[in-house]
């Protein structure tokens, strides 16, 4: 009875509520509720502003404008100029999930004056500063502030950019700073090098590019697709190639009496000896006729010019190519070339001389110096590590993220990174006209990060004063009148480095090894927006990635579509093995990015490459 | 206690199974459910990225299984028209079941529906701010008011039960109700049809996808109205098929072979007619259709697995074998051939749910695109395991306590006198 | 048919109906103190002299400030000006030790829609008690009530939705498209 | 770059694209994700699950590839997605002639996304999610996406707000002109923006060369394509002619 009666007033109470506004009004706001969850993010509300600014995220220093919501940066515009992908993404760099925001000492939390005064002791014992990008104002500062220090040596990292230009300028007389000006350029041979991604600004490289791209390489990179001409030649052979060429160059009139002015004429012929056509073409695996139609491109397009830098982050190609594609610069007349005008350095500045990586001795450095400002920078573990002393040696880096050099750094200290401090880019690669392209702070940076050069400056006892410093060179910058630089009277230089002994040996060399093709885009690290273009399109391979024909990979007993570990003797790397129908057989491509780095060695002949390479499922 | 409760509801002359075992065939489908339970919450609670549809398989299993579910589940709105408006006496055997199965095919699809989209929170916009032009505003609104009469429809059949008839007033309200049931059945008929054909009229408007567009009549496209007409052919197959499988199960004559045949015959009747239709449609939109739009037909069938054998197999072996096995009497007779072809009706709706959806999905637009696959996570099987377990639950309690097949009791009264004369 | 059988069943509609239409709406709300007390009225009026926009203020690229921050406030109230207590407490609590007040704003719109003040008020000519009413006349800040669903304030819930904005543009024929306000 | 239009006389924005310019950077994806707060992926998002407005097509020809970058076309005539919305979460704005997608109205029954031939439709397949901290940089423009709802390109309408604004801010009642990201990323330039009312920009849409994707679908979409190599022409319009003369060449 009750059980009845209770039903009853359940259904009154029930039919009731039907008539009022609370069913209804918890439907409308379960709805809105659904538009405003608490864990969504809130948009910014602020005066939105506006910075000039440059990206100094990679040489190449674009122009840009920073736009800012109270304060704070919320998007990078270009500024008249062009910017690459991850120029856009570069305001959130701040907010990277990798980035360093305290000091760390082997991975326990600690301060930078810890950090000061472990550095401090282990200086004596010899002290280098690594710059794993050269050209900026930091770098010079480092010069300024450790030629107050006894025994300390400052180390540009041996960068892939430039290659060709630095073997031309080592060939010729005196030390003269040359650039390849892709401006001037109407025919271009690229030789494994990302010329159109990556290598030059991006504003060169866009459409209407104003040359005719050849773009020799071992596998189809974007620089490959983009190209005017391809030519798709076996891993390795890029110094038969070129050898191959200026053998064919040599064969006209004109180029063999420009050729015959050259001081070392005769070593240079004694490389291209031998290098018969017939020897170049099966090397390369081009036709005669195909190397000759690029001579002859080279020829008729004058200026022209090849580059044979190779990848930032696959590794420089080997010396041998780089210096036999300075000798066919020569053969061309180098028109394209022109003396480098390096930015001003204020007068009372004495800064100590650059030390090359491979002129230090090994287990010389007590306590070594790594600056890594911005994302993508690589340089093996394997070229370094032979050079600190076996015992007692201590690493610091000076770094944005807890990645690249976690492992092997005993001290991680933060710096600021793009927009929390005043810095500048690095003098870019394609062009001999020089600016100083510098961006603004417009973020704070995080409590206990320093400016690397400043690092350098306590450490010698002297006032940090970084962002004053290139203040005055900016200044002092902008009140230097600009000369044109002079065209290089090429035919004059000797090319002092060329052993055709051994040239002609390096195009005869056999491969050791499976054929890893690697390559990388600098920038890939710059945000996780970024994934956008691997992880959620397709656009690029993602960092990681390997690439290969379906064929190959069966030769070699690789399962597609699969995460694996590629292990080296240097270290390991996670890879994801994909198989791509298109790709030329025989032939691995592997987007490498930093981590590429710590697994692969630095040969004799300065490319980078992994020893005894095996692929383990994981 | 629990035993003389269970009792106490049981209609009066019928046999039904112990407790026990009835009360382990719920465990093990309640055990489904559950897990189907926890799918559904993970997808509700967490995003549907726990389901592996995508940009291009927007939809995945559920929508494919919602449109089959309901495709079959047109049995109750058919067999009420035939009954209550054509006065084909001899479906009141199964009108019972045929309501039951309508409910949980409705109810279940509009469960799976609700975890389906994103925001299942928002789902009351669609009434709120309808869009006239949509084909799925059409289908929400039909499938709800249409779910509304089944329940109605179903309320007669609880309210006939042996205690509850007992509650005064109750029976009146039943009697009176069931008075107005032809009002419900053609009510039921129109939405029925409206809603049956939106879902076919759902793929067949997408102008924007050659493979499922279609023209048609006024606003609706060709397969507005092959829907209908598949579904009703496969409707009666399929209760002709449950029934059977009831039988089975319960160990029990539920109808007489009379119904069976009934149900055939129309079934089968309506299967070449649909056969026919579909025929024509589907001759008219390669040749025309189709190609009007930029896509020449054999581009639809040069991608993979989905080759020309699907339009064959749909279409032929599972459209106009067993519509030519139901409709001559001689055959249909024979119930393993019955059976077969109701099967196979059954069979080819599905199939023809499955082209209009996953292959649509399949099939690249775009020139430089290509074709992916899709293959369903375990929380779509489950979320879908959870909709049957729920179904088998409402009718295996709805057959125990209700009664479901009216002839049940004659049936078992024959069967128990010849047993009792044999002995 | 006794009335009596039925009294469980109506006295629970009615307990829910006065339930319903009484107590529940009001419990959907909860107040928000807010972080100091403020008068409108003794800024604005013939006491006060000031118009919205003095402390309400356009940027110059013509978005609204909004709640002004507390530099404006400190402007005048660098000392207390007055005598009351509650303007001494400001000026102890947030301007001396430059504490930003964290002020509930009753009218915040959700991040979803975009209502540009410049186009209805520097161009529309439309006057704030439009659709702020007489708050900036009011003695004291009222109590901030928001929605516990929906996290909206009771102001925008009750007279600044979607509805309100989409009555007044059809009125003048202005509505075009949803995303002419949302964003 | 920018065409004006005028509040109170109709536009119909449009784009036109030059594929022969198209280096396939991905700025523009990049750019169009800042701008219009777009989260990055997440750590299981693959091609098929993820996030973007815009996305640059890889497509083989027979000589080298081309790069065509596809994003909501914005469709005039019979627009596919917006008949198809049972709820009106898709309307077609007549004064930009822009397909506006509202997260907000939206149900996530995916329907939209079956209807779009192009695929230029996203689905938030879970919550949205930036990195700590970088929330901050979110766009004040344009509102975050709930999970379960559908989002697509919408020629960058907090652009086009704030251009509103900014004209009413100095007293005009006259003209608003904006730029998209994608247009203002782009560093070939290959992207071109406009009112496809205005004549000038309307003959360069119909000049020779141009074309639409799957045009005989008669979807009118108004972002044209443009190139003068017949194999790329064959490879991406989807018409049958132009396909056999790109073998051909």
């Amino acid at each position: 009875m009750i059980r009845r009666e209770l039903i009853k007033f359940a259904g009154g109470a029930a039919t009731g509520l039907a008539f009022t506004p609370l069913p209804w009004r918890l439907l409308g706001d379960s709805a809105i509720w659904t538009q405003n969850w608490s864990w969504m993010p809130r948009t910014p509300r602020g005066e939105v502003g506006e910075k000039e600014a440059n990206c100094t995220l990679c040489p190449a220093g674009c122009a840009v404008k920073v736009r800012t919501c109270g304060g704070t940066p919320i998007g990078v515009w270009p500024r008249g100029e062009a910017m690459c992908p991850a120029g856009f993404a570069g305001h959130t760099l701040p907010w990277h999930p990798l980035r360093l925001r305290q000091c760390l000492n082997r991975g326990r939390v600690s301060s930078l004056e810890e950090a000061l005064e472990a550095s401090r002791a282990a200086a004596e014992g010899g002290l280098a500063v690594l710059d794993m990008l050269p050209g900026r104002t930091a770098s010079l500062l480092h010069r300024v502030h450790l030629s107050g220090i006894a025994n300390a040596r400052y180390i540009p990292a041996p960068q892939a950019e430039g290659g060709t230009a630095r073997a031309m300028a080592r060939l010729a007389a005196g030390s003269v700073q040359l650039s390849a000006e892709l401006g001037r350029a109407k025919t271009v041979l690229s030789v494994s090098t990302p010329l159109l991604d990556g290598w030059a600004a991006p504003r060169r490289t866009a459409a209407n590019r104003g040359f005719t791209l050849w773009q020799a390489e071992s596998w189809r990179s974007r620089t490959m697709d983009l190209a005017d001409s391809r030519l798709l030649i076996r891993p390795g052979s890029e110094t038969a190639l070129l050898l191959g060429l200026a053998r064919q160059l040599l064969q006209t009139a004109g180029v063999e009496r420009r050729a015959r002015l050259l001081q070392g004429f005769d070593q240079l012929q004694a490389a291209i000896a031998h290098a018969a056509p017939a020897a170049a073409a099966e090397r390369t695996g081009l036709s005669e006729d195909r190397i000759a139609a690029l001579a002859d491109a080279l020829l008729r397009g004058q200026p022209s010019l090849v580059i044979a830098d190779g990848d930032p982050l696959g590794g420089p190609l080997p010396e041998d190519a780089r210096l036999a594609a300075a000798a066919v610069n020569v053969l061309l007349g180098a028109e394209a070339f022109s003396t480098r005008r390096e930015p001003p350095v204020p007068k009372p500045w004495r800064c100590i001389e650059c030390t090359r990586l491979e002129q230090v001795d090994n287990h010389s450095i007590g306590l070594l110096i790594i600056d890594e400002p911005a994302p993508g920078l690589a340089l093996p573990w394997a070229a370094i590590a032979p050079k600190l002393k076996p015992e007692g040696a201590l690493v610091v880096a000076l770094t944005w993220n807890r990645a690249s050099y976690a492992r092997r750094a005993d001290w991680l200290v933060p710096v600021p990174v793009y927009l929390e401090s005043a810095a500048d880019a690095p003098p870019p690669p394609d062009t001999g006209s020089w600016r100083i392209a510098v961006s603004p702070a417009v973020l704070n940076p995080p409590e206990g990060a320093i400016a690397a050069a400043d690092f350098v400056a306590r450490l010698a006892g002297a006032e940090p004063d970084s962002a004053a410093r290139l203040e005055e060179r900016q200044k002092l910058a902008g009140e230097e009148e600009l000369e044109a630089a002079p065209a290089p009277a090429f035919t004059r230089i000797l090319p002092a480095g060329t052993d055709g002994a051994q040239l002609a040996a390096a195009a005869a060399a056999n491969l050791e090894g499976p054929p890893v093709a690697a390559h990388g885009w600098r920038q890939a690290s710059v945000s996780p927006l970024l994934g956008k273009l691997w992880q959620e399109w397709d656009l690029r391979p993602a960092p990681g990635a390997v690439t290969s024909h379906p064929e190959t990979l069966r030769g070699l007993g690789w399962h597609a579509d699969s995460g694996a570990r590629l292990e080296s003797e240097a270290g390991q790397m996670q890879v994801l093995l994909e198989a791509d129908p298109t790709a030329p057989s025989g032939i691995i491509a592997l987007s490498a990015g930093p981590a590429y780095a710590q697994i692969c060695e630095a040969a004799p002949n300065g490319a980078w490459r992994l020893k005894n390479p095996k692929v383990v499922r994981s | 206690m629990v035993s003389a409760l269970d009792r106490a509801w049981i209609p009066r002359g019928v046999v039904r199974a112990p407790l026990t075992r009835f009360g382990l065939w719920v465990g093990l489908w309640l055990g489904v459910f559950a897990v189907g339970a926890y799918a559904m919450y993970l997808c509700l609670a967490d995003g549907l990225f726990h389901t592996n549809m995508d940009n291009r398989y927007v939809f995945g299993l559920w929508i494919f299984l919602d449109l089959t579910v309901i495709a079959l589940g047109a049995g109750a709105f058919f067999t009420g028209f035939l009954l209550y408006v054509l006065r084909k006496k001899e479906l009141k055997a199964v009108i019972n079941s045929a309501v039951v199965l309508g409910l949980i095919c409705y109810s279940g699809a509009m469960v799976i529906l609700a975890v389906d989209v994103g925001q299942p929170l928002r789902a009351w916009f669609t009434y709120w701010y309808p869009n006239a032009h949509s084909m799925l505003a059409e289908v929400t609104f039909c499938i709800t008011c249409y779910l509304l009469v089944l329940c109605i429809e179903y309320v007669p059949i609880l309210l006939k039960n042996r205690r509850l008839r007992g509650i005064g007033g109750y029976l009146v309200f039943e009697h009176e109700l069931h008075k107005l049931m032809v009002v419900f059945a053609l009510i039921g008929t129109l939405l029925s049809f409206f809603h049956q054909g939106s879902l076919g009229g759902l793929f067949g408007v997408l102008r924007g996808r050659p493979f499922a567009f279609r023209e048609g009549f006024a606003i609706w496209p060709s397969t507005f109205f092959l829907f209908i007409l598949s579904a009703i052919a496969a409707g009666p197959s399929f209760i002709a098929l449950t029934t059977w499988l009831v039988e089975k199960i319960s160990r029990r004559r539920l109808i007489s072979a009379e119904a069976y045949d009934t149900l055939a015959r129309i079934s089968g009747k309506m299967l070449m007619l649909y056969v026919l239709m579909k025929s024509l449609d589907t001759l008219f939109w390669l040749n025309q259709t189709a190609p009007a739009r930029g896509f020449p037909a054999h581009r639809f069938y040069e991608f993979g697995n989905f080759g020309g054998w699907t339009l064959f197999i749909e279409i032929v072996i599972l459209g106009l074998l067993p519509g030519l096995a139901l409709i001559h009497a001689p055959l249909r007779a024979k119930r393993p051939v019955l059976l077969a072809a109701a099967l196979a009706a059954c069979a080819g709706v599905t199939l023809n749910r499955f082209v209009l959806t996953i292959q649509t999905m399949a099939l690249p637009t775009l020139p430089f695109d290509r074709l992916m696959s899709y293959w369903p996570s375990w929380q779509e099987f489950a979320a879908f395991g959870a909709v049957v377990a729920y179904g088998v639950l409402v009718y295996s309690f709805s057959f125990r306590y209700l009664t479901l097949f009216p002839q049940e009791r004659e049936l078992t009264r024959a069967e128990l006198m010849q047993r009792s004369q044999e002995a | 048919m006794k009335i009596a059988r039925f009294l469980s069943y109506f006295s629970g509609l009615a307990i829910s109906l006065a339930a319903g239409w009484t107590v529940l709406p009001q419990a959907l709300y909860k107040e928000v103190p807010q972080p100091a007390s403020f008068s409108h009225a003794a800024h604005t009026g013939e006491k006060g002299g000031m118009q919205c926009t003095d402390c309400h203020a356009f940027r110059t690229d013509g978005s609204f400030a909004g709640v002004p921050k507390l530099e404006t406030c400190a402007g005048c109230h660098a000392e207390p000006v007055g005598e009351t207590a509650s303007e001494k407490r400001f000026v102890e609590e947030f301007v001396k030790k430059e504490r930003e007040p964290q002020w509930q704003i009753y009218s915040r719109q959700p991040d979803n829609a975009w209502f540009p003040h410049s186009v209805h008020v520097t161009r529309g000519k439309l006057a704030c008690e439009g659709c702020h009413g007489s708050h900036g006349k009011s003695a004291a800040l009222p109590a901030y009530r928001v929605n516990r669903i929906t996290g909206y304030s009771q102001t925008v819930m009750a007279g600044m939705r979607m509805d309100d904005c989409v009555a007044c543009h059809r009125q003048r024929g202005l509505s075009h498209s949803c995303l002419d306000c949302h964003k | 770059m920018t065409r004006r239009a005028t509040p109170g006389k109709a536009a119909r924005y449009g784009m036109i694209i030059d594929l022969d310019r198209c280096n396939g950077c991905g700025a523009c994806m990049i750019a169009c994700a800042v701008e219009n707060n777009v989260p990055p992926p997440d750590a299981k998002a693959t091609p098929r699950t993820g996030l973007n407005w815009v996305r640059v097509f890889r497509v083989e020809t027979a000589t080298r590839p081309a790069f065509v970058p596809v994003m909501c076309m914005q469709c005039g005539d019979e627009t596919p997605c917006v008949s198809v919305c049972p709820q009106n979460a898709v309307d077609v704005d007549p004064s930009t002639g822009v397909v506006g997608q509202i997260p907000e109205r939206c149900l996530g029954c995916r329907y939209c996304m079956a209807a779009c031939p192009y695929q230029a439709r996203v689905f938030n397949w879970r919550d949205p999610q930036w990195p700590a901290g970088m929330e901050q940089a979110l766009n004040p423009n344009v509102s975050a996406r709930q999970r379960g709802t559908v989002e697509k390109c919408n020629f960058c309408h907090g652009r086009w707000h704030a251009a509103v604004e900014a004209a009413a801010n100095e007293g005009k009642t006259g003209s608003v002109s904006y730029t998209p990201a994608c247009v203002e990323a782009c560093p070939a330039q290959a992207i071109e923006f406009g009112d496809l009312n205005d004549a000038a920009f309307a003959a360069k849409a119909r000049a020779a060369g141009a074309f639409r994707l799957l045009e005989p679908l008669g979807t009118g979409p108004k972002v044209y394509y443009r190139t003068g190599r017949a194999e790329v022409r064959g490879a991406v319009s989807g018409l049958i002619e132009e396909a056999k003369n790109g073998q051909r060449s």
